[in-house]
């Protein structure tokens, strides 16, 4: 009972701890070491803003959606919590190794843009609509090359199951066999979490877009939402291109977490670095030039996988 | 959880999604109609798959295709809409007396 | 995963699951909101998707939730565009022959439920062994393959089918050049929506109201 | 008991988003009507953002669907890709190049242009 259930529900929880400080705290890192100051301690910073959200006054708009409102936000880190549940850290440890995992995952970036548009949608305010309203455009574009990519690495694997992809990868990883993939992937994970260059939905022209009417307790919520997401979204990365748990001298977990930090910093890095695109560009981008790239990733694999 | 049960929750599904295509005026509400009684159909051809059918794959091929149609369902209606309103300005089935004739 | 001999939490699920879709896929033509209206018809596929998930059929049920995600927010965009009061600010009631539908509704319920109380089907329960995925995938490059490259065709015809009636701007510019005003600016001011033309015809009985 | 715990999972988490909502907010009074006008960067609302909208690029949204569908047919022929061996590679050239004739018509065709 124990293993089987309270085992499962406390690890994707401590990792979504855990990992939304440590995004919070990489990301200031990152940012000053590129040169922004800031505030406070590194260390610290997270969590005075935390316990400062947490006490703040949360905002209201005229007549809003209550209900979507305050779900969307829990919603979408419940999201994030099943895109983590479905990461595995060692053959055996896994929180639920279901066998169509990659298809979950895949509907966990499908339901992330309900979610957002809900999130931009029911605060009744022009400029979280428009951040709805853009999130959808890119969503749906990535949602495809995101789709092929995982095809790709799910065709040597002969299964959707993550634990399979990564015992598929025992002699040589997917980020050599099929390099076309992982930076393709990345870029999905920086349009599913909007973060960086592709912040369309709470982007800074828009006043904090979807975000821009919350603020308090809800805002903490989404702030860890998207944290909670990115972490996920590098699990996934760092299960199906580096090799997962794989790794000698140290256990399979340790390996995990190393490659996640990894994976971790350098989309921190790529958000503070690239400038941000154009919405009107992306689609163009999205489907004219990644998603043939895909194309070619998925031909690629395809044929290493017969070879 | 049995065939039967399965069913009634298939046909109860169909029933409201007859209700909804007869009545709304929008035509994107009536597709509305026409999706839920395709989800009824799904799950009814799964549930087939699942007790009666042996598990021949055919059941869950029957899914896929009810699924196809109804993104080919959506996709064409969604275009006419826009290509009928485009030219009328009208998105309500009544004002569309030109199609009848 | 549980096969068919499931014990009673599966039962408990599956009530839950079945009261959630019956409940939502009627909310869907009850709630003043166009946009709820679409995200309550997606709680209703999810609730189905999840009940085929508890059925063995894996695969089908978790395509469902990306299928219909996606669907649904596109069927939520297209309410946006077309619907007289997408948010349901005031209550709206677009309702034709509700008589005969609430009629035709509840008999194709008793119909269909009394066929599913009356008639016998052969009980052959899927086998423990069998991979769903697997056999589904090889059928479709075996028997069944010519279904499998028709839907690809029949699809390509769909996406040429859509891009031609619903594109208005060409390759040679935009198709109702000068007889619309073109938008001011991407996601700005709604410039171009057609709502005075409307009005002015006279073809609708629902007003937009601004507050 | 895998998809047991994905649930509990499913609704702990959920309902975590929920409480710390909630419990902070139990007892504040909420922002007075004046305080409560959406932000729109200095100007005045004179209408609700819940209005008829043209969304631009509903084109490519009807694509997607079209798209999405054949991505429906390619997960389970993922995995008996190796077993198929040169039949499933003809398959998926097949499904690549109808949805590459698709791309590119809609391209053609400036589906992807937004605005």
């Amino acid at each position: 009972m124990f293993s089987e259930l309270f085992l499962p529900v406390l690890m994707v929880i401590f990792m979504l701890v855990i990992g939304g400080y440590a995004v919070a705290v990489l990301d200031r890192l990152v940012a000053s070491a590129l040169g922004t100051p800031q505030a406070g301690r590194v260390w610290l910073a997270p969590m005075s803003r935390g316990a400062w959200l947490l006490t703040q006054h949360a905002n209201a708009t005229e007549a809003p959606d209550w209900r979507a409102w305050r779900l969307a936000p829990a919603l979408y880190l419940a999201l994030a919590a099943s895109g983590l549940a479905v990461v595995p850290w060692s053959a055996s440890l896994v929180a639920t190794d279901l066998v169509t995992s990659v298809v979950l995952w895949g509907s966990v970036e499908a339901l992330a843009t309900v979610v957002i548009f809900l999130h931009g949608w029911s605060a009744n305010s022009l400029l979280a609509l428009i951040g709805g309203y853009r999130y959808v455009a890119l969503g749906l574009s990535y949602i495809l090359i995101s789709m092929f990519v995982l095809i790709g690495v799910a065709l040597p694997a002969e299964s959707l199951q993550f634990t399979q992809v990564v015992a598929s990868q025992e002699g040589l990883w997917n980020v050599i066999r099929q390099p076309l993939g992982l930076p393709l992937f990345l870029i999905v994970g920086l349009g599913m979490t909007f973060w960086g260059p592709l912040n369309l939905a709470d982007s800074t022209d828009l006043a904090g877009g979807t975000a821009s009417e919350i603020s308090g307790p809800p805002r903490l919520v989404w702030d860890m939402a998207r944290a909670g997401m990115l972490v996920a979204f590098s699990g996934v990365a760092a299960t199906v291109f580096l090799g997962g748990w794989l790794g000698p001298w140290l256990p399979g977990p340790v390996w995990m977490s190393l490659k996640m930090l990894a994976v971790l910093s350098v989309l921190l890095l790529l958000g503070r670095l690239l400038p941000r695109l154009a919405p009107e560009r992306c689609v163009t981008l999205m489907w004219v030039v990644l998603l043939p790239l895909s194309f070619i990733d998925l031909v690629w694999a395809g044929i290493g996988a017969l070879l | 959880m049995t065939l039967t049960t399965l069913l009634l929750l298939a046909a109860a599904l169909i029933g409201i999604g007859i209700y909804g295509a007869l009545s709304q005026q929008s035509f994107v509400m009536l597709m509305m109609g026409l999706e839920l009684i395709l989800n009824g159909v799904m799950l009814a051809a799964v549930a087939f798959w699942a007790f009666s059918g042996a598990g021949a794959p055919e059941g869950q091929l029957l899914t896929i295709i009810v699924m196809a149609v109804m993104a080919i369902e959506m996709a064409m209606g969604f275009a006419l809409v826009v290509a009928v309103f485009r030219g009328k300005q009208a998105d309500v089935t009544e004002s569309l007396t030109g199609l009848k004739h | 995963m549980e096969s068919m001999n499931h014990g009673l939490g599966v039962d408990i699920a599956f009530l839950l699951l079945a009261t959630l879709a019956v409940v939502t896929g009627w909310r869907v033509f009850r709630t003043d909101s166009m946009v709820r209206a679409s995200f309550f018809l997606l709680v209703s596929f999810i609730a189905v998707g999840v009940i085929m998930i508890l059925l063995a059929a894996e695969y089908l049920g978790v395509a469902m939730f990306f299928m219909m995600a996606v669907e649904m927010t596109v069927m939520a965009l297209f309410m946006v565009m077309f619907m007289m009061n997408p948010a349901g600010l005031n209550p709206m009631n677009m309702v034709h022959q509700e008589r005969i539908a609430i009629g035709a509704g509840v008999a194709g319920f008793l119909v269909l439920g009394a066929m599913a109380l009356l008639a016998t089907f052969p009980d052959q329960p899927v086998p423990a062994s069998l991979d769903p995925v697997r056999s589904l995938g090889n059928e479709m490059l075996g028997d069944s393959m010519l279904i499998f490259e028709s839907a690809g065709l029949v699809l390509l015809t769909t996406m040429i089918g859509v891009v031609v009636l619903s594109s208005h701007r060409g390759r040679y510019g935009a198709a109702a050049e000068g007889s619309m005003p073109p938008g001011l600016e991407p996601g700005g001011d709604p410039a171009g929506k057609p709502e005075e033309d409307e009005e002015g015809e006279g073809g609708h009985h629902h007003h937009h109201h601004h507050h | 008991m895998e998809l047991f715990a994905l649930l509990i999972i499913l609704i702990v988490v959920l309902g975590a988003g929920l409480l710390v909502q909630w419990l902070p907010m139990r007892h504040q009074p909420r922002p007075s009507w004046s305080q409560r006008v959406p932000f729109l960067g200095g100007g005045t609302p004179d209408s609700h953002a819940w209005s008829r909208y043209h969304i631009r690029y509903y084109s490519m949204t009807l694509l997607l669907i079209a798209f999405e569908m054949e991505m429906m047919f390619m997960y389970p022929w993922a995995v008996v890709f190796v077993e198929n061996g040169m039949k499933a590679m003809m398959e998926m050239g097949m499904f690549l190049a109808i949805l590459s004739v698709g791309i590119v018509y809609a391209w053609r065709e400036g589906v992807f242009k937004w605005q």
